[in-house]
């Protein structure tokens, strides 16, 4: 299935509508719905390691808004958080914590990870002794976005692929709570 | 002239028509806990877009815009995804008080919306006491948020439910002074015949300078009663993370979210109420043309413009404003807002008893 | 204060003190017992006054350690480069930190990444590194097999 | 000391603030101990982004290594590209062209600005006031933009190279930041309105975070921190490099030493910075934009030693080298780390909304901290 939900055509919301006598009834399968309700309401962590933060913060700036997905609710403490963007180095003292972090938070849960550093280690600390070589060594990632650090159009992509993935139901928990209901 | 009236009556006489009285009175009940409900649903919604959209224009970006035509839907989506979110509950915590603490907020809000009149003759509760009640339940909100503080066994909700506690009590003075001095205009406790005096004029307009002064003050004292910025100590992102409900996630969070909000509108239409006329039109002494122009507007659209432009009034405030520290925020009203209102109170008195208003 | 007449003045206060040509400042070696009243008397005594410590650090020569540190005066504006050799098995000086107080923070950085022990340093623990790490990292002699790859 | 719960043997509370936190802008920890609201004790953890850039400098070559600097101090990175190229030109005792000076010191101060426009917009920030933040990134990105056309990043740069800067600037630039001049100078009275005649922010910080002048020193206070105690310390003034000794600037200082004296400090260092920009845009030379280096750089023995002022202070780079092509030590002395070290002195006895006002105008960059 595509990601990013080309396949399908472009609704506003999931479902359709049936013209009737008495007007239009909307008919729609509720997983949909709620994939419709979670992707389009993902707030992420205030959680910024290092340079990616600063790019991250130019993605809540009026130029590149992204308010305009409904992302900008961003709350500090991971229990009212959906999505853990992962913006910067992780070093073995930080692992337990993000790690924690993780846990943390209430399900459904994404997670980004935003840069070279977050996704292997970085262009140029994979030769240390302290840094985390890959921020998925720690927590599972859903999105990857290359970059040292990304662009703030790169960051916009990467939620909206996740919006995407999440449509499609092809996030990791979506598919793990498939399989066990279809073994 | 469209009146809401219309539709209780016929309400009222169809069902007391059809049904014995018991069964109407408690079809009604169920009806008025129904449109509340829903009522609550469409503010939450409705003001926390309003926000974002407030905020979106403050900080010159866009706001949400890709959910819906303008982003209407973008609330309802987060509303239906916070109710499927998992709620969870820390293992330390005191179970039953943590899942009680988001109900008892959620319930004050619902109970101070009984007397507030949205339209000529539209009022839940018509009780002869209103102001006193309105007074006396929202002190209670306090008491969910010592809950949550307390029952999340986590040192930022504790600190954020002290100051909350703090805040909340001190603040409730003036509020509830600035309050008094418009009942002493009045005469009355009525919500109902608050709004009745003020046919010819609105407070605000008749009792001079005190009335605005009361005004004034009843705007900061409810702003800090409701946690909002520059008062929003209990939640103080960059201090607590996020104060009182730092451990809430899921519906519970959603139940503190919309309560925030109703207490908002709930304490705007009571300052529209007080200082502006409720769902009185605009009325300038006898001019008969003016008011009768006037009186084309219904009654309910008054009402609702009103708060909703005091709810602005009030998110202007939080987009704008710093924080305040703890202890300049109980300087303030210990030291200067109560005070002044106390004076205030008696200057208004003074106008009220020799009759120097309008 | 000019570099020679520094010299001249160092020369006066510690006898023992030795010199080393070149660099920007004045590089100036103390043994690492004398450390401690050598650099007192350089911050107070008048003329001298080295009163901001912006740079305290160690070297790792292999066979031995040495704790370098750079000392500005902000009321004469001249520089001076205090080193002290330290032995490589049991490294221990004295703490400066009750005379600048940023040493305390930049000892406890020492500390964690060369294994210096201050003696009298009022909280010496592990800054950076957690505190179960094992090993100096700055050391030369300091290996990972795991995380870092040999050249 | 700390028992399970969280409380000393004298009933305070000891709350973890950090390492997520929102207003400790990265990963810093602080462990508080509080009496109420009142602040007993501040500790700082540091080394949840240790990265051992200084370990890792030592296997890499005196070109490459500046690269790793720009991750340091992302926010003032040309400067810290700046200081160590410097460092090893000092070594190589290479003359830099006079047009990469101009250019050097030009990004320098653009660098500057927009790194105390996002100061002023995060500071704004933990105070409680979200607009703020929305409108320095509006100027900023005007400065990320210039930037980027010219360096090809928008926050790491790596434009400085020993011997010069890397690339020739883009064509556009000197129109770019004119009309940046423009816009910054347009909207500069918009800062003043919103945050600095806001009687609210006034009270939250004035005499709060308090450090003299003496403790200032004694800290090692650096930049704008040591600035607003009175310290001279400046160092384009003291200690100038590039063309700064042919520039006319004033070294702002305060005498108030608390987090107001800063905040002004940094608002007026903004206004400086837009000057120096002006004196030298015109008047960039005609001519080569790098000095002729060999392809593989040695450093003489010896050891060398570069201060250079950042957004956050002064930033030392202190090289030992053995004569090879790869540094045998490296230090870089950085001004949060100094900055930091008086944040207990400075929060002792207040609340903890105090050490969120007191920590914003510190303006700590944690990598830069860690390293």
């Amino acid at each position: 299935m595509d990601v990013t939900g080309k396949n399908k055509e472009q609704k506003d919301f999931p479902g359709e509508i049936h013209e009737t006598a008495g007007g239009g009834i909307v008919l729609s399968k509720l997983d949909e719905v709620i994939n419709w309700a979670r992707s389009n309401s993902l707030w992420p962590l205030t959680f910024a390691t290092s340079c990616c933060g600063i790019e991250m913060m130019s993605v809540a700036s009026a130029k590149y808004d992204f308010s305009r997905f409904g992302f900008e609710v961003a709350r500090a403490t991971p229990r009212q958080a959906d999505v853990i963007i992962i913006a910067g180095t992780i070093v073995n003292k930080m692992a337990p914590v993000l790690r924690r972090l993780y846990d943390q938070m209430a399900d459904p849960k994404y997670v980004i990870a935003m840069g070279a550093c977050a996704i292997s280690g970085g262009p140029f600390f994979y030769n240390t002794y302290s840094v985390v070589k890959g921020a998925d060594h720690v927590i599972p990632v859903d999105v990857y976005i290359p970059g040292c650090p990304p662009r703030p159009e790169a960051l916009l992509h990467a939620l909206i692929t996740l919006q995407g993935k999440i449509k499609a139901g092809l996030t990791r928990e979506q598919i793990k709570e498939n399989s066990y209901l279809n073994p | 002239m469209f009146s809401l009236e219309g539709i209780t009556t016929v309400i009222h006489e169809w069902l007391n028509n059809h049904f014995s009285p018991t069964l109407a009175l408690l079809t009604e009940f169920i009806l008025v806990g129904l449109a509340a409900i829903a009522l609550f649903a469409l503010l939450g919604l409705g003001l926390v877009w309003m926000e974002r959209k407030v905020a979106a224009v403050m900080q010159i970006r866009l706001g949400p815009n890709r959910v819906g035509p303008k982003g209407i839907f973008q609330t309802s989506a987060d509303t239906l995804k916070l109710l499927l979110k998992e709620g969870l509950v820390p293992d330390g915590a005191d179970k039953f008080l943590f899942n009680l603490a988001p109900l008892v907020v959620m319930i004050v809000a619902m109970l101070i919306l009984a007397p507030i009149a949205f339209a000529k003759n539209l009022q839940i509760w018509d009780i002869n006491i209103g102001v006193l009640y309105l007074s006396a339940i929202s002190s209670l909100s306090v008491i969910g948020i010592f809950m949550a503080g307390w029952a999340s066994n986590n040192k930022y909700s504790l600190l954020g439910a002290m100051r909350s506690g703090a805040q909340i009590v001190s603040y409730e003075l003036s509020a509830g002074l600035s309050v008094l001095s418009i009942v002493v205009m009045t005469g009355s406790l009525s919500i109902r015949d608050i709004i009745l005096s003020q046919q010819n004029g609105w407070w605000i307009f008749k009792a001079h300078i005190p009335a605005l002064i009361a005004f004034v003050i009843f705007i900061i004292a409810v702003t800090a009663e409701t946690n909002r910025a520059p008062f929003d100590m209990a939640e103080a992102e960059s201090e607590l993370t996020a104060g009182f409900h730092t451990e809430y996630s899921g519906m519970r969070f959603a139940l503190f979210f919309l309560a925030e909000y109703i207490n908002i509108f709930i304490v705007c239409a009571v300052g529209a109420t007080l200082f502006f006329g409720g769902w009185m039109p605009l009325h300038i002494g006898h001019w008969q043309g003016f008011n009768q122009f006037m009186d084309y507007i219904p009654s309910s659209i008054w009402f609702l413009g009103k708060t909703l432009g005091l709810i602005f009034l009030i998110m202007w405030f939080r987009w704008t404003f710093p924080r305040l520290r703890i202890d300049q925020l109980l300087n303030l009203e210990w030291k200067y807002l109560l005070p002044i209102s106390m004076f205030n109170l008696l200057l208004m008195t003074i106008i009220a008893i020799m009759g120097w208003h309008f | 204060m000019l570099t020679e007449d520094l010299k001249i003045q160092c020369t006066e206060l510690l006898p023992a003190i030795s010199f080393e040509e070149g660099g920007e400042w004045l590089n100036a070696y103390v043994a690492s017992e004398d450390l401690k009243s050598f650099l007192g008397k350089l911050r107070s005594l008048p003329g001298l006054e080295f009163d901001y410590l912006f740079c305290l650090t160690c070297v790792d020569w292999k066979t031995h350690l040495t704790m370098v540190y750079h000392f500005t005066s902000t009321i004469h504006r001249h520089n001076i480069v205090i080193k002290a050799k330290l032995d490589n098995s049991n490294p221990e000086i004295e703490t400066v930190s009750d005379i600048w107080r940023t040493a305390e923070m930049l000892e406890r950085e020492v500390y964690d990444l060369f294994g210096v022990k201050f003696i009298h340093h009022p909280d010496l623990r592990r800054l950076i590194m957690p505190d179960d790490w094992k090993g100096w990292p700055l050391r030369k002699d300091y290996e990972d097999p795991v995380n870092m790859i040999k050249l | 000391m700390v028992e399970e719960i969280g409380r000393t043997s004298e009933g305070d509370l000891i709350i973890n603030v950090g390492p997520q936190h929102p207003a400790t802008h990265g990963v810093l920890h602080l462990v508080l101990t509080l009496n109420g609201e009142t602040i007993k004790k501040v500790e700082p953890h540091l080394g949840y982004i240790h990265r051992s850039i200084e370990k890792m400098c030592e296997s890499l070559s005196y070109r490459q290594f500046i690269y790793v600097t720009s991750r340091m101090d992302y926010l003032s990175s040309h400067i810290n590209n700046h200081g160590c190229a410097l460092c090893v030109e000092k070594g190589l005792q290479v003359e830099v062209p006079q047009r990469a000076q101009y250019i050097r010191v030009i990004m320098d101060e653009l660098t500057r600005i927009a790194s105390h426009e996002l100061w002023w917009g995060a500071m704004a920030m933990d105070l409680g006031a979200f607009t703020p933040f929305f409108h320095a990134f509006r100027e900023r990105e005007t400065i990320t933009d210039i930037m980027e056309k010219t360096c090809g990043a928008r926050l790491t740069m790596n434009y400085m190279v020993p011997g010069g800067v890397m690339a020739e600037l883009h064509p556009d630039f000197q129109k770019d930041v004119k009309s940046f001049i423009q816009l910054y100078k347009s909207k500069f009275e918009e800062y003043n309105e919103l945050v600095t005649g806001n009687i609210i922010f006034q009270n939250r910080m004035k005499s709060v975070g308090y450090i003299s002048y003496d403790d200032a020193i004694s800290y090692g206070c650096s930049g704008p921190v040591a600035r607003a105690s009175g310290v001279h310390c400046d160092i384009r003034k003291l200690y100038p490099y590039d063309i700064y000794s042919k520039v006319a600037f004033d070294e702002i200082t305060e005498t108030g030493g608390d987090s107001y004296a800063r905040y002004l400090v940094r608002l007026k260092e903004m206004t400086q910075s837009i000057r120096i920009v002006e004196q030298l845009i015109d008047n960039i030379p005609e001519g080569d934009f790098q000095a002729k280096t060999k392809a593989v750089l040695k450093l003489p023995k010896g050891e060398f030693y570069q201060r250079v002022e950042t957004a956050r202070g002064e930033l030392g780079v202190y090289i030992v080298s053995e004569g090879g092509t790869t540094p045998y030590r490296i230090k870089f002395r950085s001004p949060g780390f100094s900055n930091l070290s008086a944040l207990e002195h400075m929060v002792k006895g207040l609340k903890i909304g105090d050490l969120v006002a007191a920590m914003g105008t510190l303006d700590l960059v944690i990598p830069d901290i860690d390293r």
